[in-house]
C-alpha cells in the first residue's frame, strides 16, 4: 500500500484488534493499556507524522528477492525453534514453575492487593519499573530536543481568531467534548487509584488523562490548549513524577531497609506497602501523562507551525 | 420469572446481533461513502444498545449494571457524534454523495 | 446466546476490515475504524461475561472514549491543508517538493 | 501433533511481516509501522506463553484458584508505554530528517548525502 494514510488506519484496527486479543488470553491489564496506547495515541501520532512528512509513499525502484530469502530462513529457523517449546496453555511450562506461584500465592499476604499485576509491578518488581519510568522520560526529553521550537506567547486577537473560525467548524463536536472531558479525566483517576483492585494503574491513567487533553487542544485549537496547559508546568511535572518514585526508594533505604522496600514505610508492613504503591503509582501517572503531552504538544506544535509557514510561502 | 429474564435478554442479544450484523453487511453492499455511513451510523446505536440492555438483564448487579449504563451512555453519545463529524468532514473535502454527481451528469 | 452474539460480532468485525482494506476513500476507511471500535467495545463486554468475569468493563469503557478521540483526531488531521484526498480518490504516487 | 503450538506460528509469521517490512521497505514511516508490527508480536509472544488452560486474569477473587502467569503481564505493560515512547522518539527523528532533507525515502537521503560529501 503506497498510502500512508490508509497504513496508519490499518494499524489503528490492528491495534484493536490485539487488545482484544490480550483480553481473550486473560491479560486484562496489558489489554487497558494496549486500547489506550495502540488504539489511541500511537494512530495519532503516527497520523502527525505522516501529515508533517507527506502521505504518498514513493514506489520502490527495486524490491530485492534477498529481502524474502533473508526473512524466510529467519522465519523458518525461528519455526524450527519454536518445536521445543511447550504447549500453549499447558500448566507445568517453565514459565510457571518458578516465581509465578509465589507471587500468586503470597502477594495477598504481604502486599495485600487483589489484582497481582499491580503489586509485581509496583512492589517485586519495582525496581524495573523505575527502570522503565527513566526510560519514558527519557524518551519525553528527547522528543522535546528534537522537535521544541522557541515561540513567542501567541496574542488574544489571534486565538479569537482562530476559535471563532473553530467554533462553527467543530460546533457540535465541542458541546459533546465537553460533557465528556470531564468525565474522562474522572474515569482515569478511577483507572489510577482502582489500580489495586481491578485492572489499571498509573501507566494507563496516564495515557487515558493524557488522551483527554489532546481530545481538548484538538477541538479548541493548539494556542488555547497551551494556554489551559502551562508547558514549563508539564516538563517540570514529568520530572517530578520520577523524582517521587526515586524519593519512595531513598526514604525506605533511610529507614533502614533496601531501596523500594516499602514494608517500611509504616509500623504495619502491609499499610507500608499500601502506601507504597499508591505513591509509586502516582509518579508513575504523572511522568506518563506528561511525557505524553509533551510528546504530542510537540508533534502538533511543529505541524501546526509548518501548515501555516507552507501557507504563507505558497 | 428468572426465565422469563433469561429470555428477554437472549432476545436482545439476538436482536442486537441481527442489528450488527445487517450493518455490517451494509458496509460491504452500499454504493458509496454516505449510505455506507448510514448504515453503520443508524445500526451501530441500535445494536450496541440492544446487546449492552441484554448483557444488563443477565447481571442485574450493582457494580457492573453501573458500567454497562455507563458504556450504552457513551455509545449514545459517541457514536452519532463520531458519524456526524465524519460525514461533516467528508462533505467538506469535496466528496459529492453519489445521487447528486448522478443528477449533475 | 452470548456466544452467538460474539460469533455476530466477529462477523461484522471481519467485514469493517474488509471495507477498511477495499475502501476506496479515505473516509470510508474512517468510518471502518469507528466501527470497528464500536464492535470492538461490545465483544469486549460479551467476552467478560463469556469468560463469567464481568468485572472488567473498564477496558470497554476505556475502548470507547479512546475510539473517539482516535476517530475525532484523524479527522482534525486528514483536514489539514494540502493532504485532502480528490474524489475518487486516484492513488498514484507523488512527487514531493 | 504440534497442533498445541500454534500460537507461536501466529508469533513468527507476524514478526516475519514486521521484519519484511523494516528491510523492503525505503520509507522511513512504513518502516516505523513495520517496527510497531514487530514489537507487537513480541507481545503476544509474552501474552500467549502467561496463559493457562482453564486460568483466569490474575486479580484475586473468591472462587477461582488457577490465574494465568502475571509476570509477562507486568513486563509487556511497561513495554507497551515504552514502545508508544520510543516509537514516537522514531516519528520526531523522521519529521526532522523530512525538514532537513525534504524526503523520507532512504534513497534519497543516501543521495543527497553523496553529493553533498
Amino acid at each position: 500500500m503506497k498510502d500512508l494514510f490508509a497504513v496508519v488506519m490499518l494499524s489503528g484496527i490492528y491495534g484493536l484488534l490485539s487488545a482484544s486479543f490480550f483480553v481473550t488470553m486473560d491479560a486484562v491489564d496489558v489489554a487497558i493499556t494496549e486500547a489506550a496506547v495502540g488504539a489511541g495515541i500511537a494512530t495519532l501520532l503516527m497520523l502527525v507524522a505522516v501529515t508533517m512528512t507527506g502521505r504518498y509513499e514513493q514506489t520502490a525502484s527495486h524490491r530485492p528477492v534477498w529481502v524474502l530469502v533473508v526473512v524466510l530462513v529467519t522465519g523458518g529457523l525461528l519455526l524450527y525453534g519454536t518445536l521445543d517449546m511447550p504447549y500453549f496453555g499447558s500448566v507445568d511450562a517453565p514459565a510457571h514453575l518458578h516465581v509465578a506461584p509465589r507471587y500468586i500465592n503470597d502477594s495477598m499476604q504481604e502486599i495485600g492487593v487483589s489484582n497481582i499485576v499491580t503489586s509485581v509491578l509496583a512492589s517485586y518488581r519495582g525496581f524495573d519499573t523505575l527502570g522503565e519510568v527513566v526510560v519514558i522520560f527519557a524518551a519525553g526529553i528527547g522528543v522535546l530536543a528534537l522537535l521544541s521550537v522557541a515561540r513567542r506567547p501567541d496574542e488574544d486577537a489571534e486565538i479569537d481568531s482562530i476559535n471563532v473560525s473553530m467554533h462553527e467548524k467543530y460546533l457540535i463536536l465541542r458541546v459533546v467534548a465537553k460533557i465528556l472531558i470531564p468525565f474522562i479525566l474522572l474515569f482515569a483517576l478511577y483507572v489510577q487509584f482502582h489500580g489495586d483492585y481491578g485492572p489499571g494503574g498509573g501507566f494507563q491513567a496516564g495515557v487515558i488523562f493524557a488522551a483527554a487533553i489532546i481530545l481538548y487542544s484538538m477541538l479548541f485549537g493548539m494556542s488555547t490548549a497551551r494556554r489551559v496547559i502551562n508547558q514549563p508546568l508539564i516538563q517540570l511535572l514529568s520530572a517530578i513524577g520520577v523524582l517521587i518514585y526515586g524519593s519512595v526508594g531513598l526514604i525506605s533505604l533511610l529507614n533502614g531497609g533496601n531501596f523500594l522496600d516499602y514494608n517500611l514505610l509504616s509500623g504495619d508492613p502491609v499499610a507500608g506497602q499500601h502506601i507504597g504503591i499508591l505513591l509509586v503509582e502516582l509518579g508513575i501517572g504523572c511522568t506518563v501523562t506528561s511525557v505524553m503531552l509533551i510528546i504530542y504538544f510537540n508533534f502538533a506544535g511543529r505541524t501546526e507551525d509548518y501548515m501555516r509557514n507552507g501557507r504563507k510561502g505558497a | 420469572m428468572d426465565s422469563v429474564i433469561e429470555f428477554a435478554s437472549a432476545l436482545c442479544l439476538l436482536t442486537g446481533s441481527f442489528f450488527c450484523l445487517s450493518g455490517g453487511i451494509g458496509i460491504i453492499r452500499f454504493p458509496d461513502f454516505y449510505t455506507r455511513m448510514h448504515a453503520v451510523g443508524v445500526t451501530d446505536t441500535l445494536g450496541a444498545g440492544m446487546i449492552l440492555v441484554g448483557l444488563m438483564l443477565l447481571r442485574p448487579e450493582s457494580l457492573v449494571l453501573i458500567k454497562l449504563i455507563m458504556i450504552l451512555l457513551m455509545t449514545l453519545f459517541i457514536s452519532p457524534t463520531a458519524s456526524h463529524a465524519l460525514a461533516k468532514a467528508a462533505l467538506r473535502s469535496g466528496c459529492a454523495p453519489l445521487l447528486y454527481r448522478k443528477d449533475k451528469e | 446466546m452470548l456466544i452467538a452474539a460474539t460469533l455476530a460480532i466477529l462477523v461484522v468485525m471481519a467485514l469493517a476490515i474488509v471495507r477498511g482494506i477495499i475502501g476506496p476513500t479515505l473516509y470510508d476507511r474512517i468510518l471502518a475504524v469507528n466501527m470497528f471500535g464500536t464492535k470492538t467495545v461490545l465483544l469486549i463486554s460479551l467476552l467478560g461475561f463469556v469468560m463469567g468475569r464481568p468485572e472488567f468493563l473498564d477496558i470497554a469503557i476505556v475502548y470507547a472514549l479512546i475510539n473517539f478521540i482516535s476517530v475525532i483526531g484523524v479527522l482534525h488531521y486528514s483536514e489539514y491543508s494540502e493532504l485532502k484526498p480528490g474524489p475518487g480518490e486516484i492513488e498514484r504516487p507523488r512527487k514531493e517538493s | 501433533m504440534f497442533l498445541g503450538l500454534y500460537n507461536y506460528w501466529i508469533v513468527v509469521v507476524l514478526m516475519m511481516i514486521g521484519f519484511y517490512i523494516v528491510i523492503a521497505h525505503g520509507n522511513l514511516v512504513k518502516k516505523i509501522v513495520g517496527l510497531n508490527i514487530f514489537q507487537t508480536s513480541v507481545f503476544i509472544f509474552y501474552i500467549s506463553v502467561s496463559n493457562i488452560d482453564g486460568g483466569t486474569a490474575p486479580i484475586l477473587t473468591e472462587g477461582f484458584n488457577r490465574y494465568s502467569n502475571p509476570l509477562p503481564h507486568v513486563l509487556i505493560l511497561t513495554a507497551i508505554v515504552v514502545g508508544i515512547a520510543t516509537t514516537a522518539l522514531g516519528l520526531a527523528l523522521a519529521m526532522r530528517i523530512r525538514e532537513a532533507y525534504g524526503s523520507i525515502e532512504e534513497e534519497e537521503i543516501q543521495q543527497r548525502d553523496n553529493r553533498e560529501c
